[in-house]
Parts: structure tokens; C-alpha cells; sequence
């Protein structure tokens, strides 16, 4: 039986599987469908220094194998996170990585610092890529200057290992990645949506409230993996690659690619055991190809 | 006003006939062990066909007829595109995925009550099921009014009779029934002067506003059965979220918006933020 | 009967439905299946100074609602085509826009102004967003400034419109715009392909022989039309819009959303009348819309 | 060797019945009228209940059997993937887009030559069409060598017959047929000395590039027919191509590159860099 753990920046992970930001929840909802501890991990929902009642509805929006979605980070803030949604994670068998998202490099150190005194979280994956916030998100991730500075602020105030989430809508993914890399970060997350948008024609309007959102789902796989591949051979921390992850195969190939661990997003919403599955899949496509460890596979592409 | 709800599944169901009901509307027979399914609630089909291909999302439709000994679940759809048009054409006897039943159910009238319901174009399928329910439980004469762009975009009697013994219909444009809005028609009920009149309502936003209102205006409850794009159905992705009305006295870290996945589909209309 | 004529940056369309370049080659392969004096136009294959026999194979693979191409500009060169293709071309009843790429400005120049002596050209498109094109192509359209000078080249040499090819894989296509408008540029067209990438996980080896690729197709629709109505907002010159057009709906969500026409690519693989079907499409979707010129749904967009 | 090739056309074709004929392997029989195909061409289907849906690609099938008169046309496919799949769910009597007939076709043999044909997984089905053409002229007997991994990937008996009455097998475990390689079979069947060999094949790359060796070794004229990835299939996209040997003396703009579709599929094996 092929040995799935998987080691992420020093967390150990049951396997390389997660369920990525802002497509679990805090967990309770999927929990009727899969035994969470039967994943590597979760990534909760980003959280930021205050509540957010995010964007205005419509909010989803399908499109060709995919959907765009404007949220916009509604969330319960920091101090909600805490006291309503932890102790609920805290009991969960699997690890748990937080992932935040502020206006500025210093509430970035002051959201870190107070996670500090929190038990258990395994890691801070920093979400400077979203779409869908106006005053930050993507704003520091397409810079890397802002990026630097972001988490090197997080750095500064956690012993924990510190995870970047890239977006994609940049021209030089490697430069970010570079930045991130000297401001400390222990790993890199990667990718987030691409900027996109829909359109009713009839009533020209756009369909989301928010105008545009941020594409996910099978449609931006190749796109995830080519920046992957780009930012692998660049750095030398370990990637969780996602964009598209759907089945077994799919994940197999983030890994081959160079992806230490991969995060599954949009497909909980249409199949919600669809990360449990994964697990099972890679389990037994690599029993069938005799690897007896999954870390054999990271980054074995040839070119 | 909350019930007890049956669990979630997800599950296959084998396609057990489809029919053409009426100009594009088609009706999809499930089989499905052991689920039951509330009144109001809704599944997420996806069919097998599409798996590997896309569209991605499932296909949310409302439960229009449950029979719960065979096993049979009933869906009454309008082809309007990609993944209605899927359904219709899976072959009798493949499966499609079920996931539900999801959301919350229409709460039961008191029983000195009249239930009117209300229904619009795609949103006549929960209340069908609702009236049925009701009829069956001997204990009210629910009024059922439908409205449609034309003749063509009503359900044939034989599918309403279950839910009512006294369907009224308007089309915009006269072709049958009244001419004219369903709100006429509800105006016309209430000031019939039924007793104690409650309204349940489903159909396109601006109808359900209509009616949303008229009711308040009257003092007469409503429930609406709201509908927002979906992704997961069940209350994960935060993506299907409608405004509430009571925004001010409800400071909850979430906002002033809910899910309709599952704060609803059904919502007390006074709730809403028409 | 909704009038149809479009004009853009002073070329006289029939309609706004063009081919786009690298998807109907020089005209001969699609003659079979339409009548393309039915169409606004179509845009050559990319041309460079000398013939190029293109990239190794495999250069396609099929993506979920989208494909990658690595075709890597396989063309006759200069010479090539006007010896060899530009005379069928000539004789079509439908304008003919040429789309060029060359390693340096200079070249760029040179080319245009060799095709200055050719009749019948309608505009020149430069291709400054190939991603199969190790020596121009994305190279400049990444850059401000290298985008700038490639247009000012060809500007300096033809007094014909001058169409720049934007690129979506960058950080802000907002300064692209504007450089090229700057460098003379008469319209922009948008956008070419998103880089991506398949791998096979079995063989550890990536499937195009070129590793990356250009994915296309519907999966693109949205980043498409999220780029075009930011490049809307921006610039004063016209619009062609195109990624992932297969039906005439589409091809009105990129005319309400900014563009003043359209290009239509990957769709005729699969269907090779589809331009023409668009077309009439559009007809009688502005018909029962009741809209008398096609020109008037131009960027109505309304947020 | 090049003859006239029947006009393309992209057409609707009704699906008349779809059968498993092997493990994976099924037939569908498609309606179509007017169209004429020639041995080794394919053509580009589209089951319309993909419309809307994707994979957006059409897939590309050789044609195993064509009847004119009754306006019929096989093809003969493994499932490996979505389209194949959604190919073999098409119910009976809906249409799926046809786009064909694309390519060249198979060279036809001197009078007095002996045509052995070499297949391997689903390269076998054009050769069924191409033998079945060589045996209803009745100047041939062609030899029919068919290998593949194992007794399930063989397509039966009743469908190899129409092209030949000499069928000999392998598998590479035995389990039906000489245990080994096609190629095997071939040097016996060379080495048994049939007047003017000369062979087809259609299989695996690496099972083609074999025969072409074996018969480079012999020079015996052989003729491959080639898959590639495809997108459009009529030539437009330049996706399709396979580096010629002869590069040197093919000093075309084009370069040293030939397009499976329309050059193809079917080359002078010698042709082609191995
Ligand atoms: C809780 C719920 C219950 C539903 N019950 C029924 C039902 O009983 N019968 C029925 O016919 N339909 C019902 N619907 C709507 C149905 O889900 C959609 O029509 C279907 O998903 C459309 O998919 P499609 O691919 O065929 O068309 P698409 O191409 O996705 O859509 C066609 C058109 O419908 C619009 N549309 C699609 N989904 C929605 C939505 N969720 N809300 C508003 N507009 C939408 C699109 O904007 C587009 O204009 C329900 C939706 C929800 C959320
Ligand atoms: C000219 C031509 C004739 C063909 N004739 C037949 C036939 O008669 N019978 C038959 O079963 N198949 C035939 N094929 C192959 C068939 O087209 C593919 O198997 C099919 O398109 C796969 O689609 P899918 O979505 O089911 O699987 P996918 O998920 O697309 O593919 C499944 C697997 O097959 C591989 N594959 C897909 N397409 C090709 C290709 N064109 N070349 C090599 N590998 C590929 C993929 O890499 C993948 O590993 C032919 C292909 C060509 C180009
Ligand atoms: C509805 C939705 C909400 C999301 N919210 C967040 C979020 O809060 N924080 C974040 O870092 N990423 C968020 N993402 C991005 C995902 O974590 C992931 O990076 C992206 O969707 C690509 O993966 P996928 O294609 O598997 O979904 C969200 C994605 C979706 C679809
Ligand atoms: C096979 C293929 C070849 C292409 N070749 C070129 C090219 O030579 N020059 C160019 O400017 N764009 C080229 N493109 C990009 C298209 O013109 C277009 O910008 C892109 O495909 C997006 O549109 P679509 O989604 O409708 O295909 C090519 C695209 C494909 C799929
Ligand atoms: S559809 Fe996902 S929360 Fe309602
Ligand atoms: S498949 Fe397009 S040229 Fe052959």
C-alpha cells in the first residue's frame, strides 16, 4: 500500500490532500458527506481583522466548465473565527491551516500575532490574491514588493509555518514567488481565480453584482499547472498546487508537476466527498503503478 | 416554524421515465431508495452523462411529487438550457446523481387556515407538491393560482388537480384564464374573503415581490420560495445569499444576507429585502 | 432587418464576425464548408519575415471546454505567403486582415512595409501576445514599452489601420492598452491565448511537445470579457473581441461588454460553419430584440 | 496513388443502434445520407447531447463498415474517455453531428498483389472497412494480423470476417493467439512467401513503427495510417502533424511537417520519421 503522508513545510500530512479556502467553510457544513479526518487538511475560509458581509447577490455564476464567483469574502472576522468557528476545527483528526486576508501589511502582523495564542492551527496561508477584495487580496499579490512586505509581516509575528496564496493574473508569477520566498514564506499556495466576468446581454448587465468575480473549476487547470511548473523550478519551498482538481488524475498530475500537496476547491460544490474520492483515487492509481511512497511523485516531470 | 428535515443524501437515482408535459416543460421520474422529501425542499441533479464533461454544477429543481412507498420522485422542469436539456435526454433507466433533499420545508398552515398558493412559470413545481400534501391531509382546501406568459407555459390540469380543487389561472396575454397578472387573481381570493387566508408563493422575483407585497399591505402571512443561482446547495460556498429585510436588528457577524440553499429556499416574505 | 455594418477603425465590415487568426489558416481549408463573403472578415495566420515549420508534435490536447495549441507559428514566411496565399485571398468577397509577428521591432517594420506594396490588405494585426513564440510574440506584449516600440514600428510604415494583439497574461493590461495606443496602435484586439499546460502523470512528461501551450475555447469566455471591459474603459480606439465565441449570444456579451467586433477561433474546429451561423444569429437575435444597428449594443455594458 | 475523394460534408447522422462488441469495445451504427466514404478515411462525430456541453472537441473514429444502400456507416470504438463515452450513451435515434468524410485512403493493392493488414487496439477498424472493399472486389484474399493485449481487446470473430478469411491473432499474454507480438506474425506471414506482399497497418505508434521497420527490412511496401491528436480535421488548425523522413528533400515553406488529417491519415510508411 502506497504511503501517503506527506510533508509540508514540516506538517505532517495524512496525505496531500486538502479542501482549499473558501470552499469548506469552517468545516461544518461538508461534514454530513466525508469524514474530514480522512483528508490531509483543510484551509478555512479567509478571515479578515473585521466581519465581512461580502459582495452583493448574484454571486455565482456558471460558465464553461466553471464559475465565477464574487463573494467577496464574507466572514465572521477574527474574533468570530474564534470564539464561534474554532472550537468546532479544534476537535477535527485532520490539520488545519488558517487563511487570512487584511488592508495592510500591519493588520496582516496583528491578525498573526493574535492567532498565535490559538491551539492547533497547523499553518497561515496568506491570501494575497483574491479577486474580490478592494482593499488588498490581489492588490499586494500582483506586486512583488507588496508581497514581500505582507508576508514578511506575517512572518514576523508567527513561528508557524507561513503559506503564500498566489493569483495568477500577474505577468511574472516567478517574481512574485521570489518575494514571498525572501519575506519568509515556509510554502506557496497556488493558484487563486482568475479575474473574469459574465455578461446578460439582453438586460446589459453584468450577471454578477460584484461586475466581475473569479474563475475556478476545470477551465483554469492547464493554467494552474503551467504556473506551477514555472514557479517549481524558480524556488525551493514546497507548492500546494490547485485550479480545476476534480478527480484522482487531476491531482496526480499537480504532483507530477511539482506540487507537494494539492488543495481541492469549486469541485466540493458539485460532488461534496469529491476530496475523500481524491484520496481513495491517488491510493489506488499509485498502488497500481508500484510507488510506494506519493512524495516520490513531486516534481518528476520531464521535459 | 422549523420542522424536522429529512437527512441529506447523495446518492444515485435511476431515470424512470421523462415526459413532455407541456411546451418545454418536461417531467423527470427518479427512483431513489429511502428518501423522503418535505414539501418546499429542492435536489441537485446531476446527470451521469455530464460527468466527465460540463457543465460542472448540478442542476437544482424543486420535488413536485413524492411517492414515498415506490420510491418515486417527481421533477418538472422547463428546458432552458445546457442541463435541463441533458435531463431530458438521459435514456430511461441510466442514473443521475441526487443529492438532497436540500433546504427547508413550506411551513404547515394552521388548520383553520385557507392555503392560497401562488405560483409563476418554473416556480409552480414545489407548490404542487405542497397543495398535494395538503389535500391529502384532508384537513384544508388550498386555492391554487398560476400565472404564465401564455397558454403554452401552463401545466396541463391533470398535473395541478392533485394540489387543488380550485386552480385559477392568467396568462399576459389572455390566451387562457384571466388576462393579466397573477396578483389580480390573488387580489380577488382575498377579497373573496376566504378565512383566515395564508399565501404561499413561487415563481420569477418580480411576481413574488408583487405578491410579497400585496400580502403586507393586507396583513396576511406569506411564505415565498426564493431562487438564486447555486453552486453547492448546501450552504458552503455562501454563494446563493439574498438580502434580508431585517438587516438593522440583526447584527450577526454574517451580515444581512442569507442562504437560500438553506436559511431557505422558503422564507417569510417580510424577511426579504424585495 | 438590423443593419449589420460595422465600422472598425475605418474598415467597412459587412458584419462584425470575423475568423480569427491561426483558425482559419489563409482561407482555402474552410472554403468548403461557408461562404465566407458572409462574414466581416478573417484574419490570416500569423506571418513571420521567414517561413517557420513550427513547433514539435504532439501541438494540440484538448482541455476541459477549451484546447492548448502549441502550433508555434508554423507559416510560409513573407515571401511564402505573398507568392502563395495572399492571391486566393485577394479574391474572397470579404476583408482581409493580416496578422504579422517578427523577433524585433525593425522586423515588424520591414514586414509592413513590404506588405505596404500588396492591394487589398484591410489592416495589419500584430501578433505581440503569441505564447508559442520564443523570439516576439508575448515577449513584447508583456512588456509597455516593448509593446510601444513594436507598433510604433509598424506604424512608421503603413498608412493602413494598425490592429494591436493583447495578451491576458499580464498584470495589467490597462498599460498594455495604453502603450500601444501610444505607440499609434488604430484598435486592439483581445485577447490571444491563456498560457496552460496538460501533463500526463503515467509518463511523467508534459503532453505537448512543446510543454506549454495557449488554451482556448469557451473555458476562456470569461477572463475575456473581464480584460476587454477594463481595456473598454480605458482606451478610446476600437475593439476586437474575442476567446471562447462559439454562439451568437456570446458573440453579443463581447459587443455589449466593448467590443466593436469579433473574432471567432477555436469554434470552427469544431463546427466550421459557426462563424456564419453566428452571424445570422446576431441578425435575428437583434431583430426580435428590435435593434436597428448592430453598432448600437456596442459597450452598453451598464454597472 | 491519390484517388478521388468523396466530398465532406457536415451533416446530421441518426444513431440507429450502439452494441458492445468487446470489453470496452462498442459499435455504433450511425444513419446518414448521401455520403460516400472510402476505406481508411474517418470522419469527425459530435453527439449532440454534448452541444452546449463540452468537451468541445469532435472525436475523430475510422469507419469500420459502410453500407450505401442503406445509408449506413460504423464505427467501432473503445471507451477511453468522456467523448467515447458520451458517444456510447447516445440513445437510439437521436442525432450526433457528422463532419466527414475526412482524409485520404488506403492505397488500393497492384492486382496481384497480397495485401496483409496489421492491426493493434483500435487501429483495427479501418482495416475491417479497407479488407472488407479488397474481399467484395474479389481479386485479393488479404491477410488479417490483429494483435492486441490480451483475449478481451480482441474484437470478435463475426467482425474480422467481412475483411478476411486468413485472421491470425496475438496477444501479448497468450491469452488468445500466438503469445508475442503482431510482428511475429508478420515476418511469418513474409517469410511464408506470399506473392508481392504488401502491407496496411493501424495501431499503437510503436506497433507501426515495427512494421515499418520489418518491412524497410524487406522492402516491402507498407502503408501506415496514422492518429494524432486532432482539433479540426480538415487541415486548418496545423495540429495534427507527424515529422516526414524524406525533411531533407521537402524543402517546402511548410517545413519537414505533414497534417495526419488531410495529408493523411494514411502515409507510405516510408515517409514518415519514426
Ligand atoms: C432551489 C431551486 C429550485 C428550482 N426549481 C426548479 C424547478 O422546479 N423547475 C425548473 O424548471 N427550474 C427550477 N430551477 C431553476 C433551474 O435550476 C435552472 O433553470 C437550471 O439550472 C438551468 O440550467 P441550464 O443549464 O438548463 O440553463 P442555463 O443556461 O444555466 O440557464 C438558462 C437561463 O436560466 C437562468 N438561470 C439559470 N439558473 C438560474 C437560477 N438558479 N435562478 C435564476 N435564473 C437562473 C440563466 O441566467 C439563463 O438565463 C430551480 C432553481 C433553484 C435554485
Ligand atoms: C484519425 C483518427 C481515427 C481514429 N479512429 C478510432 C477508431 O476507429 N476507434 C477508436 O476507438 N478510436 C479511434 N481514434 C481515437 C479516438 O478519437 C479517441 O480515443 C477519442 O477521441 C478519445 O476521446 P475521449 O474523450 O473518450 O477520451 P480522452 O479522455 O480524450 O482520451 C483518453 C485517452 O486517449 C488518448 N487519446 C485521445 N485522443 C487521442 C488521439 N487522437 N491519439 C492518440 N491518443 C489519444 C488520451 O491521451 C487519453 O490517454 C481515432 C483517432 C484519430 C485521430
Ligand atoms: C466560491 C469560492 C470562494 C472562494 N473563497 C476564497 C477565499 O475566501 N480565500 C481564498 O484564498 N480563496 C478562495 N477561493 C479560491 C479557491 O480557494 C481556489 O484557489 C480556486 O477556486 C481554484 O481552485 P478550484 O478550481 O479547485 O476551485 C474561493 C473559490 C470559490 C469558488
Ligand atoms: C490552433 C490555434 C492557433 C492559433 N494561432 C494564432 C496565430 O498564429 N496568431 C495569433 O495571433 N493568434 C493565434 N491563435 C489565437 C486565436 O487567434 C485567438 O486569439 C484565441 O484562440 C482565443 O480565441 P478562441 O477562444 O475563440 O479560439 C491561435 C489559436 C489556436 C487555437
Ligand atoms: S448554494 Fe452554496 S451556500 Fe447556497
Ligand atoms: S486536425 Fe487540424 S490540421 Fe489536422
Amino acid at each position: 500500500m502506497t504511503d501517503l503522508t506527506t510533508n509540508f513545510a514540516g506538517i505532517e500530512l495524512r496525505n496531500p490532500v486538502l479542501l482549499a479556502s473558501g470552499t469548506c467553510g469552517y468545516g461544518e457544513e461538508l461534514a454530513p458527506f466525508l469524514d474530514l479526518a480522512r483528508l490531509g487538511g483543510i484551509v478555512t475560509k479567509t478571515i479578515t481583522p473585521q466581519p465581512r458581509v461580502g459582495n452583493a447577490p448574484p454571486r455565482i455564476v456558471e460558465t464553461a466548465a466553471g464559475m465565477l464567483n464574487s463573494i467577496g469574502l464574507q466572514n465572521p472576522g477574527l474574533d468570530g473565527f474564534v470564539q464561534d468557528k474554532w472550537p468546532y476545527l479544534a476537535r477535527l483528526q485532520t490539520e488545519i491551516i488558517v487563511n487570512i486576508a487584511a488592508p495592510t501589511a500591519d493588520l496582516h502582523r496583528d491578525m498573526s500575532a493574535r492567532l498565535e495564542d490559538v491551539e492547533g492551527i497547523a499553518a497561515i496561508e496568506v491570501n494575497i490574491s483574491s479577486p474580490n477584495m478592494k482593499d488588498g487580496g490581489m492588490l499586494f499579490g500582483c506586486s512583488p514588493t507588496a508581497s514581500r512586505e505582507v508576508i514578511a509581516a506575517v512572518r514576523s509575528a508567527t513561528r508557524r509555518p507561513v503559506i503564500a496564496k498566489l493569483t495568477p493574473n500577474v505577468t511574472d508569477i516567478v517574481a512574485i514567488a521570489h518575494a514571498v520566498v525572501d519575506g519568509g514564506a515556509d510554502g506557496i499556495s497556488m493558484i487563486n481565480t482568475l479575474l473574469g466576468m459574465a455578461v446578460d446581454w439582453r438586460s446589459r448587465k453584468p450577471v454578477l453584482g460584484n461586475v466581475t468575480g473569479g474563475l475556478s473549476g476545470p477551465a483554469i487547470k492547464p493554467v494552474a499547472l503551467a504556473l506551477l511548473w514555472k514557479v517549481r523550478q524558480a524556488v525551493d519551498v514546497p507548492i500546494m498546487g490547485m485550479g480545476g482538481i476534480a478527480t484522482a488524475e487531476d491531482a496526480l498530475e499537480f504532483l507530477v508537476a511539482g506540487a507537494t500537496a494539492v488543495q481541492v476547491g469549486t469541485s466540493t460544490f458539485v460532488e461534496p466527498g469529491a476530496a475523500a474520492n481524491i484520496v481513495a483515487g491517488i491510493e489506488s492509481h499509485c498502488d497500481n503503478a508500484g510507488i510506494a511512497r506519493v512524495e516520490e511523485l513531486v516534481g518528476t516531470l520531464r521535459v | 416554524m422549523r420542522q424536522a428535515l429529512p437527512v441529506v443524501a447523495d446518492v444515485g437515482a435511476r431515470v424512470s421515465s421523462t415526459t413532455q408535459v407541456a411546451d418545454a416543460f418536461f417531467q423527470t421520474r427518479l427512483q431513489v431508495r429511502d428518501v423522503s422529501v418535505e414539501p418546499g425542499q429542492f435536489v441537485q441533479l446531476r446527470p451521469r452523462c455530464l460527468e466527465g464533461t460540463y457543465p460542472y454544477l448540478r442542476i437544482p429543481l424543486s420535488v413536485s411529487a413524492v411517492d414515498t412507498e415506490r420510491g418515486l420522485v417527481d421533477v418538472l422542469y422547463e428546458v432552458v438550457g445546457p442541463k435541463t436539456s441533458a435531463l431530458r435526454h438521459v435514456c430511461v433507466g441510466d442514473e443521475v446523481g441526487f443529492l438532497g433533499p436540500l433546504g427547508n420545508r413550506f411551513p404547515e398552515p394552521a388548520s383553520d387556515a385557507t392555503p392560497i398558493l401562488v405560483g409563476g412559470g418554473i416556480g409552480v413545481p414545489p407548490l404542487i407538491y405542497f397543495g398535494t400534501t395538503l389535500r391529502t391531509a384532508e384537513r384544508w382546501d388550498p386555492i391554487l393560482v398560476v400565472g404564465a406568459r401564455n397558454a403554452g407555459k401552463h401545466l396541463p390540469d391533470t398535473l395541478l388537480e392533485p394540489a387543488s380543487a380550485d386552480v385559477r389561472r392568467a396568462t399576459d396575454d389572455g390566451s387562457l384564464g384571466q388576462a393579466g397578472l397573477v396578483t389580480n387573481l390573488l387580489t380577488e381570493a382575498l377579497e373573496a374573503g376566504s378565512a383566515a387566508p395564508v399565501v404561499y408563493t413561487c415563481g420569477p422575483h418580480a411576481m413574488m415581490a408583487a405578491v410579497a407585497r400585496l400580502c403586507a399591505g393586507r396583513d396576511v402571512p406569506c411564505f415565498a420560495s426564493l431562487e438564486e443561482y447555486m453552486a453547492c446547495g448546501f450552504g458552503v460556498c455562501v454563494g446563493c445569499v439574498v438580502e434580508r429585510a431585517d438587516k438593522e436588528s440583526q447584527p450577526s457577524p454574517y451580515g444581512h444576507y442569507a442562504r437560500v440553499c438553506v436559511d431557505g429556499p422558503i422564507f417569510d416574505a417580510r424577511q426579504i429585502a424585495w
